[in-house]
């Protein structure tokens, strides 16, 4: 009994990790019809963000934490800016572009930190008592954490007019235009948005896996899994994709083998590409 | 215009030799809960010109998608020169002898006119080293001035006219060697000579064998050329006759020509 | 047996001297390329480093003319050929070192199961177009890579395998280079020819077609899912024998960083469309520029200024940078580049109008968006038309 | 109708869209080719021609769509050195033969996006909507992917107008609609037409275009080849013949 609430426990937060990547990576997808590869590069510049205000310059975590938002925000929209946008037209170099850029930002650190995993310190210590399992408070916070971040990105899009105006993009940028929406602010600050909350979880990754310079890659092929599961461009989907996912990673982790990360997640993808091509919310029209 | 009309219905029975070239049986399309096609059964005689007209929405491209087999039908029949087609593969179809143009062009924006044409001729074998050397394009050449793209041969098609584009899309059909060729909306945004010339072109063709079935939402240039009209709305047969007795039909004038400009 | 009697004929045709006359300037500069490369060992200029780094620079180039087979032609998207290469390698490394297969006998096991891994990519491909392809395709090699540091026994983890035994053994060390180098080159040759043969028959005219527009090429009479289930099958057996062979050579062995990783199917993309996309022969060019660049960079003694870091050391990060900046000046692809070039002088010189070239003066790019522009337009047109049904309720 | 038309025209005599020597090309395919239109303040104005004149090209270019060769202003500044957004800021709204709805929005949800950069009241532009065409408002709450064709014309109208336009351009909005819902659309249009708007018509139903234009311009592969008051085009010989069908 206290084993699967100890299950449960560990596949909400990793699940919650696991919506904060996917969400960016949707987003993208569904405002500007791009495979951003460099979202994997956010993760990682969140990670050494942090990393670096703490180890560096001695501040607090929390420091690290605004670190982590915000430096990866910053990347993200240079990164649309200088090398997507003049190419965005054209899908397939836009996926060689950005993979670039990935293996870039990750041989950059490689080249500094070399190849071992720094620590971060723990949002907090000590542990708390939730009736059928003990929860590290670090832990609870990282959960916390993330699922304000996901509110807020459902509020961001569904309350306020710049986000309205990214959600009609995504259904139709001719519409948008024509009701007035600016493409151009629109997809950057959908990058923002997905830079910052992609930087959010390499902290999170960081803080309890340790920062090292192939930390992104990881996340964003189990994005990948969690955006075909809940249809390409849908919020909603890839946070219900991302409890599937992440369940899954857990219990296969857990009960069979823990090497086995992530390949049952990218297993059941490649069916469900092959079943299910827009996902389970996924919405008809965009190629058939 | 109704002794023109007449005067078609009859040139019709000298050149319908009265066999049945494609008939379609009971053809049913569902698309989800929405019925395209309901019921719908009709037959082309041989060398016949068939109008199958109807307003905007009213099931032609769906029925014209169900005989080509770019879509199953639900249920229903299409048996052309005898044999079940139900559903083939639109390749398949080619290969027994059907052929179609596209209303909105599928051209092969890559290269000329003529090598547009040529891929109609290739065979369809992996091995071969045909093509290394030239080959088909004489054959390519002699289709392009048939249709009137004489001039056009190394133009790209994005360099032809609308009226040009209709010519390589009926170039390309004819170069597969048909005996039914589906003419989908041949005559949209063009002139009164260019429809005329289009016309001739296929009166020509069918004076050499060929079988029609010319779609168009629109009746202008159509009811000269056709032999017979198939007039459907909401996906079901509501008129079937000469032109002179379609466009004298209450039913069709209430259902379709009210908003129309005729 | 028309076809052949055709053949023979033009070849007789060709062997003229007017026939040798009238053939384009290119394709001696092709026979030239491959005959100086089959005389250099024999140079002196080349010592037995040089050689292996050639061979091993041989195999990338027909990597790239595997992947250029089936996506410049057919456009089926892949960022997943690297599954083929380590199929083959890995298939015939594996039965090498674990079951003393002979190596020839692996290289053929290697092949079939790249051809199988073929499959697995064509049957999906004939459904998914454009980012689910791509994702599709992506996927498989990241997940082999998993796979293999999980059964890191059998596959020596990412470090790779061990050498297995030599396809062809000479003696000493260096003729054994210079008999891989040969062996190497044939091969090259080979596998271009194939590829230039099929790509430049009526198989290639329909590869382009179905890239331009599969409605048109199905009512030409023609089966477009058959041509693209061979292309991609074909394409992997290419990739899959020449990643077979290569582990085979003292150049090469089965190691995820020159099979499988992420970064070698960049560098094979990147020197396909640096070359020019969809021409096989800018793929040769391309993959010549890629490769030798990275080992120029790797064993580069210069420093670079301002920062006072040695260029060798940060080798990787430099040619990564060096190909996006190729992406970027070069998308058009410099074989593309180059005809427009050579059709512009003409032009000025004979006072003629331009000729069509091609590609059609187009770059690679703008016809890319081309193409996709119809696809949406097709995809509006058919939402229009489902909204259009709906008015029966 | 021609009185109150005849009184809106000498009301504003200030030019609101002008377009001189504007040509368009896709490719080597010229789709526009030196034409020459003034859309002058409250007049409705309408492009009629067959298929692929260019109609829809004039429409795209005019909202920034499609870039092009010569001149097309509105309010005096050139389409071309503005942003999209600011157009529509400025009051020209577009309303396309595709309609280009949000699918996946309810009707309401729709109409709050039509509303997205509006100076105007978004409580009575909707109440306006909803006035016009009353169905809107019963299906308030369903997806507009749902809905049929004639309420998606309906709906897309009535997003172009909750943007509180100066200028609407409306392309082709009978294209495929049964008659009865054509009667509909029609006297919506009367309506909007009474609000003051300007407006710029698309049409090949040439009868349609008659009805409710003072000016009226006919295009044919991409060239201007007639133009002149809705009346005296009505008598004219060669569009009679041609698009009355005699």
């Amino acid at each position: 009994m206290v084993d699967i609430a100890q299950l449960v426990t560990n596949a909400l937060v990793l699940s919650a990790l696991y919506a904060l990547v996917a969400i960016g990576f949707t987003m993208i997808f569904g405002i500007a019809d791009i495979l951003n590869m460099a979202h994997g590069a956010a993760i990682v510049t969140g990670g050494f963000a942090a990393f670096y205000m703490v180890d560096a310059l001695g501040m607090s975590i929390w420091v690290g934490v605004l670190a982590a938002l915000v430096v990866p925000a910053i990347f993200s929209i240079l990164v649309y800016r200088v090398f997507v946008k003049p190419i965005e037209d054209d899908q397939i170099i836009v996926i060689i572009t950005t993979i670039l850029i990935l293996l870039m930002t990750e041989h950059f650190f490689r080249q500094i930190e070399g190849t071992r995993s720094q620590v971060l310190p723990l949002l907090a210590s000590g542990s708390t008592d939730l009736g059928v399992v003990t929860v590290q408070n670090n832990r609870i916070l990282l959960f916390v954490f993330a699922w304000i971040s996901i509110i807020a990105v459902f509020l961001f899009v569904n309350r306020t007019w710049i986000g309205r105006g990214i959600e009609s993009l995504s259904m139709s940028p001719r519409g948008a235009a024509l009701v007035g929406v600016d493409r151009n602010i629109s997809t950057m600050t959908t990058f923002g948005v997905a830079g910052a909350l992609a930087g959010m979880a390499g902290l999170f990754f960081g803080v309890s896996q340790g920062v090292s310079w192939d930390m992104g890659l990881d996340p964003l092929l189990i994005a990948f899994a969690i955006v075909i599961l809940g249809g390409m461009g849908s919020i909603k989907g890839s946070v219900i994709g991302a409890h599937i996912v992440g369940s899954l990673e857990t219990v296969t982790v857990t009960m069979i083998d823990s090497r086995l990360t992530g390949v049952v997640a990218l297993g059941v993808m490649l069916l469900i590409i092959v079943a299910r091509p827009h996902g389970l919310y996924g919405r008809p029209g965009e190629t058939e | 215009m109704t002794v023109n009309a007449s005067e078609t219905g009859t040139e019709a029975s000298t050149h319908s030799t009265g066999e049945i070239a494609l008939e379609v049986d009971s053809l049913v399309k569902q698309f989800g809960g929405l019925t395209a096609v309901e019921d719908l059964s009709f037959e082309v005689y041989n060398q016949e010109i068939l109008g199958f007209i109807g307003p905007n929405g009213a099931g032609k491209s769906t029925t014209f998608n169900c005989i080509f087999g770019t879509y199953k039908p639900t249920s229903g029949a299409v048996t052309f020169n005898d044999e079940d087609v139900t559903g083939l593969a639109p390749y398949r179809m080619v290969r027994k002898g059907m052929a179609r143009t596209f209303q909105t062009f599928r051209p092969l924006p890559d290269r000329d006119v003529v090598s547009n044409v040529s891929l109609s001729m290739a065979s369809n074998k992996l091995f071969t080293l045909s093509g290394l050397f030239g080959g088909t394009q004489e054959e390519a050449i002699e289709v392009c001035r048939r249709v009137g793209l004489g001039d056009d041969l190394y133009k790209t098609p994005d360099e032809l006219p609308h009226a040009g584009m209709i010519r390589l899309e009926l170039a390309r059909a004819i170069a597969t060697d048909p005996e039914l060729l589906l003419v989908d909306e041949p005559f949209a945004g063009l002139s009164d000579n260019e429809i005329e010339s289009l016309s001739e072109l296929f009166q020509d063709l069918r004076e050499e064998g060929m079988t029609f079935i010319v779609v168009d939402h629109n009746m202008r240039g159509l009811l000269d050329l056709i032999d017979r009209a198939i007039v459907i709305n909401f996906g079901s047969l509501i008129a079937e006759g000469l032109p002179s007795e379609i466009t004298q039909d209450e039913t069709v004038q209430e259902a379709y020509l009210g908003g129309e400009e005729i | 047996m028309s076809d052949q009697m055709s053949l023979l004929g033009h070849l007789r045709r060709k062997l003229t001297i007017t026939g040798l006359v009238g053939t384009p300037i290119r394709y001696y500069v092709a026979v030239l390329f491959f005959i100086g490369l089959a005389v250099a060992p024999s140079t002196g200029q080349m010592d037995v480093l040089n050689m292996l780094t050639w061979t091993a620079s041989f195999y990338f180039i027909m990597w790239v003319i595997s992947w250029d087979f089936v996506v410049g032609y057919t456009g089926q998207v892949s960022f997943g050929h690297t599954l083929f290469f380590a199929a083959g390698g890995y298939t015939t490394a594996i039965l090498n070192i674990d079951h003393s297969v002979d190596p020839a006998i692996g290289i053929v096991a290697g092949t079939i199961v790249a051809a199988l891994a073929g499959l697995l990519y064509a049957i999906p491909a004939l459904r998914l177009e454009g980012h689910y392809l791509a994702l599709f395709t992506l996927l498989p090699p990241l997940i082999l890579l998993r796979l293999f540091r999980m059964f890191r026994d059998t596959t020596g983890g990412s470090r790779g395998l061990p050498n297995p035994e030599p396809l062809i053994e000479a003696g000493s060390f260096s003729a054994n280079a210079e008999a891989n180098y040969y062996l190497s080159l044939v091969l090259l040759i080979l596998i271009f020819a194939i590829a230039w043969v099929i790509t430049r028959s009526d198989t290639g005219k329909i590869f382009t077609a179905i890239r331009e527009s599969e409605d048109a090429v199905e009512s030409a009479g023609l089966n477009p899912a058959k041509y693209k289930l061979f292309a991609m099958v074909f394409s992997a057996m290419l990739g899959g024998f020449a990643g077979a062979v290569f582990v085979h050579t003292p150049s090469g062995s089965a190691s995820p960083s020159q099979l499988l990783e992420l970064a070698v199917i960049i560098e094979i993309l990147i020197a396909s469309i640096v070359g020019g996309f969809g021409t096989i022969t800018g793929g040769v060019l391309g993959g010549f520029l890629v490769y030798w660049g990275r080992d120029w960079l790797r064993n580069a003694d210069q420093t670079i200024p301002v920062i006072d870091v040695p260029m060798a050391d940060i080798d990787i990060l430099l040619f990564y940078g060096a190909l996006l900046v190729l992406l970027y000046v070069l998308a058009e692809g410099i074989l593309p580049w180059w005809y427009r070039q050579v059709d512009r002088v003409l032009t000025r010189v004979r006072g003629e109008e331009p000729s069509a070239v091609a590609d059609g003066g187009q770059t690679w790019l703008k016809r890319q968006i081309g193409s996709l522009q119809t696809r949406y337009d097709e995809n509006r047109e058919e939402n229009t038309g489902r909204f259009e049904d709906r008015r029966k309720k | 109708m021609s009185t109150d038309s005849s009184e809106r025209m000498t009301e504003g005599a200030e030019t609101i869209l002008s377009a001189s020597d504007l040509s368009v090309s896709y490719g080597k395919v010229t789709a526009l080719k030196d034409v020459d239109i003034t859309v002058q303040k409250g007049e409705i104005v309408s492009l009629i021609g067959p298929n692929g004149a260019g109609k829809t090209t004039f429409a795209d270019t005019s909202m920034g769509f499609l870039d092009y060769e010569g001149s097309i202003t509105y309010r005096g500044e050139e389409v071309a050195d503005q942003r999209q957004s600011n157009l529509v800021s400025e009051g020209l709204i577009y309303c396309t033969e595709d309609r280009d709805l949000f699918p996946f929005m309810t009707v309401e949800e729709n109409l709050q996006m039509g509303a997205f950069r509006s100076r105007g009241s978004y409580e009575e532009s909707l109440d306006f909507v909803y006035d016009l065409f009353p169905r809107l408002e019963e299906r308030k709450t369903q997806e507009a992917h749902t809905m049929s064709g004639g309420e998606q014309q309906m709906l897309a109208i009535g997003r172009a107008l909750m943007g509180d336009p100066e200028m609407l351009i409306i392309d082709e909005p009978t294209l495929g609609l049964a008659p009865v819902i054509v009667q509909d659309i029609s006297e919506a249009f009367d309506q909007i037409v009474e609000e003051g708007v300007t407006i710029l018509l698309t049409e090949q139903n040439v009868i349609f275009a008659l009805d409710h234009a003072d000016k009226i311009y006919l295009l044919e592969n991409g060239s201007i080849v007639k133009s002149g008051v809705a009346e005296e085009m009505q008598g004219d010989d060669y569009i009679r013949e041609t698009y009355l069908g005699g």
